[in-house]
């Protein structure tokens, strides 16, 4: 290998660091403004926010009331979204549905992004033999494809909705550990981290004043895509009868209700996924645009 | 490169290691005991203790451990509670079924997915661009089980159009359920594969845009290089690269996603296997059937690993 | 030698050239009214500071300013024929055939998916509709000319298997593979070691010499303009500021701004006593531009005149340019003022 | 200058770095970035390292400071070895030397203001008592030219010069008696460049500062130093004050980067030595004389012995070469073995 030799002086800088640019809230938010998309997910996210904040109270109907003579009617002017098996109001239980879903996206991410951050920053920082261990952990974890690891978790806890909620949680940790331990290891590349040790700081202040404020962009972005991905696996494991148990007006299930009346009432499995659909579509937005505001690549 | 393939092969080895201890130890994570769960509540004593037996629950956990890889690796992956059958025969056809559906999807996301990619990025702003990634951003967005019980309602079942409307009214040719004639498959390949096609499609787009702003497209362009060269010859050879992890990634991807469509349009794979053995609670089929797919990620994986590292000729060898 | 460079035969030519990066409600002219000539056959230095617009002009020759950029005026005349006028498919006959180029960064210009051969082969291939034995035929031949030791090997490498310097020689060969008659360089050392830019520099002397194409140099360092040019053109904030041929420059600069460059380099051949000599503030960002002359806030010697109005390009009558109203006749500072007395040696 | 204070000696340092490999993934190879390295540092003076890239001369900063942990050598500062310094106890000597860096936009916390980062850098080391430390911020910004109204500015809001003078700011603000500059100068922009020179100078006359300057610039080099080390591949080839390093030099190698450097003086026609070939890798350094693959004068000799670093004949007190041939050379002697 005649490979140069250049990068030997300096190890530090023989991989190029992150543009350390101030991230600049008022330019990712002037970005933001005038990314349409972005825009219209952000919206759609505050609008199902309020919707599952006041929606319960004004629903024209209670979501498990049942009316039999009612049941497997379509979209009608009483029913919007028509009504179930049992007869049911759909449109009332995807509103009572709304903060469920948004729950568990949000808790599962918040759990799963705390304790990956944690250990991507580990990893990263110390390097070395804890480095190996905890990415060989990750590497286990990532073994399982999709939802496969969620549906172990939640076969061994059972079916509930906060082991779902754990289940998914537990398999977006390698996602977060790795997206945490790359940022890690090119902000520990700058020159201010060796200032600092030079200054003496202790390894606390380092990672906590001086790596992981610089590396919540990626966090955030990540967290936001990953709040789309959890709906969806949660959902799924709803769909499968191992998440949300009946009569919980949790959307998967209420589709997994709607796939026996496919051939004369198809509207049971239709609105409930227009509504994950919606969801998952507005946090992927959202997402999609807070990447590109806050890469500095991207001109306003 | 051969000492690369056998370093990685050899680096996979703790993963597998974890991975069973990780799948071994879901029957003893179990609350309760497990002989009881599987006989059911109101079984006999004997029963349950039969099945303590049989299954060698009275060791020490490090022993049964053991037995259970040494078992495995031999192919026997104890039998099912339900049918008595070993493992390894219930999942037997089963296997080649989920592949099936895996690899066809996979073989139809990167069409779909690369053609996207490059159309966009080439148009970058365009209105094809615009639409393709909103179309994308839907696909991505979309639970495949509710995607594919439309397209069971559309194409299986038809819906009510009046009769002038060409084909779409009468689509019930598409079977809604089952695996192996031609009517059969498209509808679960493509409810499978939509999610990995936008993924691939927004991937080669955005690696398509990073290629085309490096310093040696524009050493290419000062050569006199026609634009078309430019971009399908020197951009996308280097565009591709990472697309390929991506790919590799999406197929173990669809092989956990497989566990939704096999239960929505009755495909008797794997996926539908461990869905009908936890409702059963039938934990050795469960066991050995995650294990097999778990297994069969990590050597794609690994083969992509490989792929990726001979494609970036940059990474040196060895 | 210091007769008009305007007598000569120019190779090329380039009348107030003007390029500007556009953004919603702002327009950056990052070239704003750069002139300079190429004798046939000479070597033409283009020095400057970050954001004086030496890479964005060499650029623009080939045309390969990219969106949001675009050239708004101003003529390019490569042997006689504005290429502002040609068609797209005119000017990459050009390309890489009668004017190429070479660039700063050896380590990222070549893709890296291709071999060395395969990247010399393409513009014999393009240009001269040589098959493929024999375009590497002529490229292992170029291998050989750029001094690459074992050139029957080299060719079927990639380049991460080469050294920065055998990459910018493999640069170089591609770049002369069509035998052009102008090389732009756009600071073909920088990236490199002073040992390596030595070689570097010297090859492409030795082969400016043995194939006599003109060559356009865009450096920021005077050591190498001195070294190896014949015409130099200094550029500050996006303007030609002084243009006369290389011996006159270093024995005698006229603008302030050359002058204050060359001072507050600390010579590596003889000591100076105490500080250096420096430029107060910093280059006007090209959002901002000061009114006048655009070197005024920074100039020693600038009065009212030089703040309030642009000062021409003066031709003085041995041909040199420059653009400073010391040298007009509208000069109303001290008559007598001396641009090489001391200037400021402030921290 | 013989009789001043030794600040800090160096001896026998070495920096390798592992190179992972082969089929577990173990060391199987190490860079050798910095190869048996002594010097001494007196109070008050520049010393300089130059060289090219991969020499070792950043390495070698970095390594007295323990930003990288060194192989193995001795480096007495104040006549104790801070290479058997518990990390806690290198922490309280760090006050007394500290480092400014080249690039001066990853050279500071994006995210802190001028005010926060010089604050932050005494509150680790306690330099200054708590109520005077917003008083001392105000000075350290007076000391190095920005004014006490930008102190509450993040770095973005100013020039690349600018940082470099926030950077310097912070070095000084613990009281340091040796400062490490790293390449401080080469990321700026000629005009800027001067101006933080000057600065350097005056801090150093000021504060009475002691400079280690690690650059490859032998303008700026010649400029600022007392005496001037030259590094080739992890060794010192050449170490001498400045007069005799530039009127004197010994080394062909130290001959041969001289030479190479474009001079502005066009009037004097210069005898210009090129190299030929490449620097080796550091991995598998040649044996001997490591300069012996691209130096005209080499011989059976210098492909097989390590020459040692000697005061030869003719040289002046602390003038030292590593070349077996320099008196040979120097007389005439011996004559180029390859044309």
């Amino acid at each position: 290998m005649s490979h140069s030799t250049e990068h030997i002086d300096n190890p530090r800088t023989a991989v190029k660091p992150p543009n350390p640019r101030f991230r600049n809230w008022n330019i990712v938010l002037r970005k933001l403004k005038k990314n349409k998309s972005a825009m219209i997910g952000g919206f759609l996210i505050l609008f199902f926010i309020l919707v599952a904040l006041i929606g319960p109270y004004i629903t024209p109907y209670a979501p498990q009331t049942q009316i039999m003579v009612n049941k497997l009617q379509p979209p009608s002017f009483e029913h919007w979204f028509g009504t179930d098996n049992f007869g049911r109001d759909i449109f009332s239980r995807i509103i009572h549905g709304t903060g469920l879903t948004l729950l568990v996206g949000f808790f599962s991410v918040l759990l799963g992004a705390t304790v990956g951050v944690l250990f991507g920053i580990i990893a990263g920082y110390y390097g070395g033999r804890i480095d190996s261990i905890i990415m060989r952990l990750m590497d286990i974890l990532l073994a399982f494809p999709g939802i496969l690891l969620a549906l172990a978790i939640v076969t061994v806890l059972g079916g509930s909705l906060v082991n779902v909620i754990i289940a998914v949680a537990i398999s977006s940790i390698p996602v977060f550990a790795r997206i945490v331990r790359g940022s890690t290891l090119s902000v520990k590349k700058l020159e201010y981290i060796d200032a600092m040790k030079a200054l003496g700081a202790s390894d606390a202040r380092i990672i906590f004043k001086h790596i992981f404020p610089n590396i919540t962009s990626p966090i955030i972005v990540q967290a936001t895509l990953n709040i789309a991905t959890a709906i969806l696996s949660a959902s799924g494991l709803s769909f499968l009868g191992l998440g949300a148990q009946p009569p919980t007006p949790e959307w998967g299930a209420m589709l997994s209700d709607g796939r026996n009346f496919l051939y004369n009432a198809p509207h049971v499995a239709l609105f409930p996924g227009l509504a994950i659909v919606a969801v998952v579509l507005a946090f992927n937005m959202l997402g999609d645009g807070l990447r590109d505001a806050f890469d500095p690549k991207t001109k306003e | 490169m051969f000492k690369y393939i056998i370093r990685r092969i050899i680096q996979t080895i703790p993963v597998l290691i974890g991975v069973s201890i990780l799948v071994f130890s879901m029957m003893h994570l179990v609350p309760g005991d497990p002989a009881q769960i599987m006989a059911g509540e109101s079984a006999p004593k004997e029963q349950v203790e039969n099945i303590r037996e049989r299954l060698g629950l009275n060791d020490p956990l490090p022993v049964q451990y053991l037995s259970y890889i040494g078992d495995a690796l031999q192919g026997d992956l104890g039998n099912s509670m339900r049918s008595g059958r070993d493992v390894t025969s219930e999942i037997g056809a089963r296997f080649w079924v989920t592949v099936e559906l895996a690899v066809y999807s996979t073989i139809v996301a990167v069409f779909i997915g690369l053609i996207a990619g490059v159309i966009s990025a080439t148009r970058k702003y365009s209105f094809a661009d615009t639409s393709l990634m909103l179309i994308a951003l839907f696909g991505l967005s979309m639970p495949n089980f509710w995607l594919g019980l439309m397209l069971i309602q559309w194409f299986a079942i038809g819906i009510d159009l009046p009769s002038w409307v060409p084909f779409i009214s009468d689509t019930s040719w598409f079977k809604p359920s089952g695996w192996g004639s031609f009517q059969q498959v498209v509808l679960p390949v493509i409810t499978l594969g939509t999610g990995s096609a936008a993924i691939i499609a927004r991937m080669t787009r955005s690696s398509m845009l990073d290629v085309i702003g490096q310093d040696y497209i524009r050493t290419a362009r000062a050569k006199g290089v026609k634009e078309r060269i430019v971009v399908y010859q020197h951009a996308l050879k280097n565009a591709l690269i990472p697309v390929v992890t991506v790919v590799g990634l999406q197929f173990g991807g669809l092989l956990g996603g497989a566990v939704l469509t096999e239960s929505v349009f009755a495909v008797n794979g794997m996926g539908k296997l461990i869905i009908d053995s936890i409702k059963a609670r039938d934990f050795p089929v469960v066991q050995g059937t995650i294990l097999v797919v778990a297994l069969l990620f990590v050597i794609v994986n690994l083969i992509v690993d490989i792929t990726y590292r001979y494609l970036n000729k940059r990474i040196d060898l060895d | 030698m210091t007769s008009a460079p305007n007598t000569y035969e120019n190779i090329l030519e380039i009348k107030d050239l003007q390029t500007s990066f556009f953004t919603k409600d702002l327009e950056v002219k990052a070239v704003d009214g750069v002139s300079f000539t190429i004798p046939k056959g000479k070597i033409l230095g283009v020095v400057g500071e970050s954001g004086s617009g030496k890479s964005i002009t060499s650029l623009s020759i080939l045309r390969l300013i990219e969106d949001p950029g675009k050239i708004v005026g101003g003529e390019i005349r490569f042997k006689g024929e504005n290429l502002l006028d040609k068609t797209e498919a005119q000017m990459r006959k050009i390309r890489g055939n009668e004017i190429s180029m070479i660039f700063q960064e050896p380590m990222t210009s070549l893709n890296p998916t291709f071999t060395v051969g395969q990247q010399i082969s393409e513009s014999y291939k393009i240009h001269q509709g040589l098959n493929k034995k024999q375009a590497k035929e002529r490229s292992i031949e170029m291998l050989k000319l750029v001094g690459i030791p074992s050139p029957e090997k080299r060719v079927d490498q990639y380049p991460h298997e080469l050294s920065g310097g055998m990459r910018q020689r493999v640069m170089i060969a591609m770049a002369l593979a069509c035998d052009p008659d102008l090389l732009i360089a756009d600071e073909p050392t920088t990236a490199l070691d002073v040992t390596i830019q030595a070689q570097i520099l010297d090859l492409m002397k030795d082969l400016q010499e043995r194939l006599g194409m003109g060559i356009l140099l865009i450096t920021h360092d005077l050591g190498v303009v001195a070294e190896t040019c014949d015409y130099v053109a200094v550029m500050y904030a996006g303007k030609v500021v002084e243009f006369t041929d290389a011996k006159t420059l270093f024995k005698s600069p006229k603008h302030p701004y050359t002058v204050g460059l060359m001072k507050s380099i600390p010579p590596h051949d003889h000591d100076i006593e105490g500080d250096l000599s420096v430029i107060r503030g910093s280059v006007p960002s090209p959002a901002e531009m000061p009114k006048g002359c655009r070197f005024a806030p920074r100039c020693p010697f600038a009065t009212d005149l030089c703040r309030e109005n642009l000062p021409d390009l003066i031709t003085d009558e041995e041909g040199n340019q420059i653009r400073c109203w010391i040298y007009s006749d509208e000069w109303n500072g001290d008559p007598e003022v001396d641009v090489h007395a001391e200037t400021e040696r402030t921290t | 200058m013989q009789k001043q204070k030794e600040l800090l000696k160096v001896t026998d340092l070495k920096q390798y770095f592992p190179i992972k490999g082969g089929i577990l993934g173990r060391t199987v190879n190490h860079v050798k970035a910095v190869d048996g390295v002594s010097f001494t540092i007196y109070e008050g003076e520049t010393l300089s390292i130059v060289g090219e890239s991969g020499c070792g001369k950043s390495t070698t900063g970095r390594a007295i400071l323990r930003l990288d942990e060194p192989t193995s050598g001795e480096v007495e500062f104040d006549g104790n070895n801070l290479l058997d310094y518990s990390k806690k106890e290198m922490n309280k000597v760090r006050k007394d030397m500290q480092i400014i860096f080249q690039d001066p936009y990853a050279s500071i916390n994006p995210r802190h203001t001028v005010r926060q980062i010089l604050t932050e850098a005494m509150e680790i080391q306690n330099s200054v008592p708590k109520q005077e430390r917003n008083d001392r911020v105000l000075e350290l910004m007076q000391t190095v030219g920005l004014g006490p109204h930008q102190a509450d500015r993040l770095p973005h809001e100013f020039s690349g010069g600018q940082r470099q003078r926030i950077g310097i700011a912070r070095a000084l603000s613990v009281d340091p008696q040796l400062i490490i500059a790293d390449e401080a100068v080469s990321a700026l922009d000629v005009s800027i460049q001067a101006q933080v020179i000057n600065l350097l100078k005056k801090l150093q006359r000021d504060f009475k500062l002691t400079y280690l300057f690690i650059s490859h610039d032998l303008g700026v080099v010649r400029h600022i130093s007392d005496r001037i080390i030259v590094m080739y591949l992890g060794k010192i080839v050449e170490i001498a004050d400045k007069k005799s390093l530039f009127n004197n030099q010994m080394h062909p190698y130290t001959k041969a980067l001289l030479s190479a450097i474009p001079s502005t003086n066009t009037e004097v026609k210069r005898e210009r030595i090129i190299l030929k070939g490449d620097v080796p890798s550091p991995i598998d350094p040649p044996a001997g004389c490591r300069f012996h693959t691209r130096c005209p004068f080499a011989t059976d000799l210098c492909r097989t012995e390590v020459p040692e670093l000697r005061n030869g004949d003719g040289m002046t007190d602390g003038h030292m070469a590593a070349c077996h041939y320099m008196e040979e050379i120097k007389n005439g002697e011996h004559q180029p073995t390859v044309v």
